[in-house]
């Protein structure tokens, strides 16, 4: 890794960027939060793996950890991709139905 | 009513070649006007389509609503905006 | 207990007094007072026949089933026989969501008929016809009428978006009238698959012919409609991908027809879940894609509330990301985990209610509803700040309030299924709610109004000026406010009210998890 | 070696057109080109249904003078996708109304038809 900042380095940095130039704002507590959130949830959802084999859910929960200490603020790309542009929905829809339909034909 | 289901067999050959070619060539369209008039006709193909499959009230009423109120629709549209695909 | 065989008059008064309400209302056009009386002594009408109504059946065709028991005729679901009916049942369930959507409406349409002064007839025509849509589609048990409802409904929640007439309710609207269109043939399709597998268009029989038949190879075209229901599921209550476009729809209507929306939103995701639980509950992996769907709902949702500034938009992403909640109950599918998702809908719909009753009480202060231009409104409307508070303790389950009620069932029949991580989940949503609401409320109600540097460089009479748009809020809102909020109370304290209606339904529909 | 009957060219016709349908709708930029491929997949549903209603070798379902009960309800095609079809035209006509006069609001207030354009997502 190049970077040897801490996640906490990295949110903050990220979000007095976004913010832009005072780093206490309305918006800010909002995104640090959102960012937690998505932190947690998505350790929650690793650790889910652990109904089909216990080793292999470890394996999944350390790699999905240190994977999102490398893409740091987590939340810029929830935001990004559950954006309202109709072609984007349309394209995570047609994506979903393919994962449902292989997912229960694959379970039958 | 073999020779009929034999001709009714010829007619749905050639209404599926129809379908699927008034289809892409509908979307293929630069111009909307003339998009809206080929997804009349391919409405047409639909209709003897359903002729075919022993439904001719559906036949009766495609032919009407997809020939006529659906293209008329479009075409009212159209003329309130603009008739040509924009780059 | 005994059953007529004659039709219900109910039912069919459910449906066809609020198309006539629509019809004539659409005449009168602006005629306000008329229009006011009409509607209201309707929607009236409406929840006194829920209250009054026995439990029954409307049917259309087919057969009644014989009981071999008592030799009598009959079309409950238990008896095994094919009834070829297309019938509508009006059950303890439908009479506790329907008289919860028709209370919504006699609010809705007491602020709407004051509030709003152009084009009333049509908009308050297609409340109702909101109102019928949820109606049907929570009574129905065939294939056909539920995609007529769902369809019905997806239109008219088109019509009252763009109604709000600004560019982004009618943006909002074309986007969802395009996806509406393609998830409305999905569930055709679906409906075709189902038809040409089972040949029954009824729902029961249907399954009856899922169960008693070997469908060997043909099972597979069971799992793509089961896609395709799922399609049109995520559409109706704006669920994971669809959750930009749904709360873009929530946000951009006026608040009192989001209070509608929201409603009938809920009563189509309980309709068409437990449809779905009934029919495709026993095949492996259906109940974990509709579980992964809500889990991913709630989070997403309530993480894009967080980023939110306008209080309008909060709870749009809240909205979407509480009809996780209720998912979760139908797809777990448990006996508890039923029972709590059924009443969290209930429950829903009345805190949500209160919520957005409020912000629509925000508008009349003439800032907007965003954090940054609407601050210190606590001390001009000490009530409408408390309602909110309330509704805000009430989202977040706290436990005086029904909040609490239905999602302490929820999570513990999560833990009692093993699956500790969505009884999480469930925690998280409801500390992050309360998170999310109280930074929009905080900075709208209870931050002093501070003297912006704009302000003093500015000239004084535009300040004047905005001081003459505000607008004493009505008292028909106040009153709204107070009874929905005296509702979530009773609820939280009583929750057996509501419960003893929704067990039959937990009873019968309930399928163990993993069996 | 699968027998070619009328059932199965109908299966492929609707999925063809379903297809073309959803794509055009998912890929073209264009909102009235969207509407119109909304047409096409409207029309591929209605064209399935049908086609699971069809009974080979039957005879249509209009009950004539002088044709026994029992025969015709043996062979006639069945009458409920027939209805079905028949709701769902309407509905698509209505549909496309709707469509159509969104499309044309938004083209007054944006002076463009484009979707990425018009229906582009933006930040609040």
């Amino acid at each position: 890794m190049v970077s040897v900042d801490s996640l906490y380095d990295k949110i903050k940095r990220w979000t007095v960027e976004f913010v832009g130039g005072s780093g206490y704002s309305n918006q800010m507590t909002g995104y640090m939060t959102g960012e937690l959130q998505t932190v947690v949830f998505t350790l929650i959802l690793a650790s889910l793996f652990r109904i089909f084999s216990i080793p292999l859910g470890m394996v999944l929960l350390i790699a999905v950890a240190a994977a999102l200490l490398y893409f740091a603020p987590m939340i810029v790309h929830v935001e990004r991709e559950s954006s309202n542009d109709l072609n984007r929905v349309l394209f995570w829809v047609v994506i979903y139905f393919a994962v449902i339909i292989a997912v229960t034909l694959w379970g039958r | 009513m073999i020779e009929l289901s034999a001709s009714f067999m010829v007619v749905a050959y050639v209404m599926v070649i129809g379908i699927t070619i008034g289809a892409v060539a509908a979307l293929l369209q630069k111009d909307l006007l003339r998009a809206a008039f080929i997804s009349g006709a391919e409405c047409i193909a639909l209709a003897f389509f359903f002729q075919a499959l022993l439904a001719p009230d559906i036949g009766l009423t495609q032919a009407i609503v997809g020939t006529v109120l659906l293209p008329g629709i479009i075409i009212l549209g159209i003329f309130k905006t603009r008739r040509t695909e924009e780059e | 207990m005994t059953e007529s065989i004659s039709n219900l008059w109910s039912i069919a008064l459910l449906v066809t007094i609020p198309i006539f309400a629509t019809i004539i209302v659409n005449l009168l056009f602006n005629r306000n007072r008329a229009i006011k009386y009409i509607s209201l002594i309707s929607a009236l009408s409406l929840v006194v026949i829920t209250i009054l109504s026995p439990y029954g059946f409307q049917w259309f065709t087919g057969q009644p089933a014989l009981n071999p028991n008592t030799l009598t005729f009959t079309f409950d679901a238990s008896i095994p026989a094919w009834r070829m009916a297309l019938e509508f049942y009006f059950g303890p369930l439908q009479q506790v969501l329907i008289f919860v959507m028709a209370l919504i409406l006699v609010l809705v349409i007491g602020i709407a008929t004051n509030g709003l002064t152009k084009n009333q007839g049509p908009y308050i025509g297609m409340i109702f016809l909101l109102f019928m849509s949820a109606a049907i589609i929570i009574m129905v048990n065939d294939l056909y009428h539920l995609w007529i409802a769902v369809e019905i409904g997806s239109l008219v929640v088109v019509g009252v978006v763009a109604a709000s007439g600004e560019g982004i309710g009618q943006k909002a609207a074309l986007k969802y009238a395009l996806f509406s269109a393609l998830s409305g043939a999905g569930l055709a399709i679906a409906l075709a698959l189902i038809l040409g597998l089972t040949g029954y268009s009824n729902i029961s029989d249907a399954i009856r012919y899922i169960q008693t038949t070997n469908l060997a190879g043909m099972s597979s075209i069971l799992y793509v409609a089961f896609g395709f229901f799922i399609l049109s599921w995520i559409y109706a209550g704006g669920l994971v991908p669809i959750h930009p476009l749904k709360s873009e729809v929530y946000g951009a209507a006026f608040p009192h027809g989001t209070a509608m929306l929201q409603a009938q939103s809920k009563l189509m995701l309980v309709a068409i879940g437990l449809v779905m639980l009934r029919l495709f509950g026993s095949l492996p992996f259906a109940r974990e894609v509709m579980l992964s769907i809500s889990v991913l709902t709630m989070m997403l949702g309530v993480v894009m509330a967080l980023l939110q500034t306008d209080l309008r938009w909060i709870l749009a992403y809240l909205i979407v990301s509480h009809s996780g909640l209720v998912t979760v109950g139908i797809s777990l599918g448990t006996y508890d985990a039923l029972v709590g998702g059924l009443f969290q809908a209930v429950n829903d719909v009345l805190y949500m209610s209160v919520l957005l009753l409020g912000c629509e009480a925000v508008y009349y202060f003439g800032k907007g509803t965003s954090t940054k231009t609407a601050v210190g409104i606590a001390k001009k409307a000490p009530w409408l700040a408390l309602a909110m508070v309330l509704g805000t303790f009430a989202a977040s389950g706290i436990p005086p309030f029904n909040g609490f009620q239905s999602k302490i069932i929820l999570i513990q029949s999560a833990l009692k299924v093993g699956l500790p991580e969505v009884a999480v989940v469930i925690l998280i949503l409801s500390v992050t709610t309360f998170i999310a609401l109280f930074r929009g409320i905080y900075s709208i109600f209870l931050k002093p109004a501070e003297t912006t540097p704009l302000a003093v460089s500015g000239s004084v009479p535009s300040e004047a000026q905005e001081d003459d748009k505000e607008t004493p809020i009505p008292r028909g809102l106040y009153l709204s406010l107070a009874i929905l909020v005296v509702i979530t109370l009773i609820l939280g304290v009583y929750p057996d009210l509501v419960i003893r209606f929704l067990t039959p339904v937990a009873q019968a529909v309930s399928i163990p998890w993993y069996p | 070696m699968i027998q070619v009957t009328i059932q199965l060219l109908a299966f492929f016709a609707a999925a063809v057109l379903v297809i073309i349908g959803i794509a055009g709708m998912l890929f073209l930029d264009n909102l009235i080109k969207k509407i119109i491929a909304f047409t096409l997949l409207s029309d591929g549903v209605n064209l399935l249904l049908v086609a699971v209603g069809y009974v080979e070798g039957g005879i249509v379902s209009i009950l004539l003078p002088g044709m026994s009960t029992s025969e015709f309800a043996s062979r006639a095609v069945l009458v409920f996708p027939v209805g079905i079809v028949l709701t769902n035209i309407v509905i698509g006509v209505s549909t496309t109304a709707i469509l159509v006069a969104l499309a044309i609001v938004l083209y007054r207030r944006y002076g463009t038809l484009k979707a990425s354009k018009v229906l582009k997502g933006e930040r609040r």
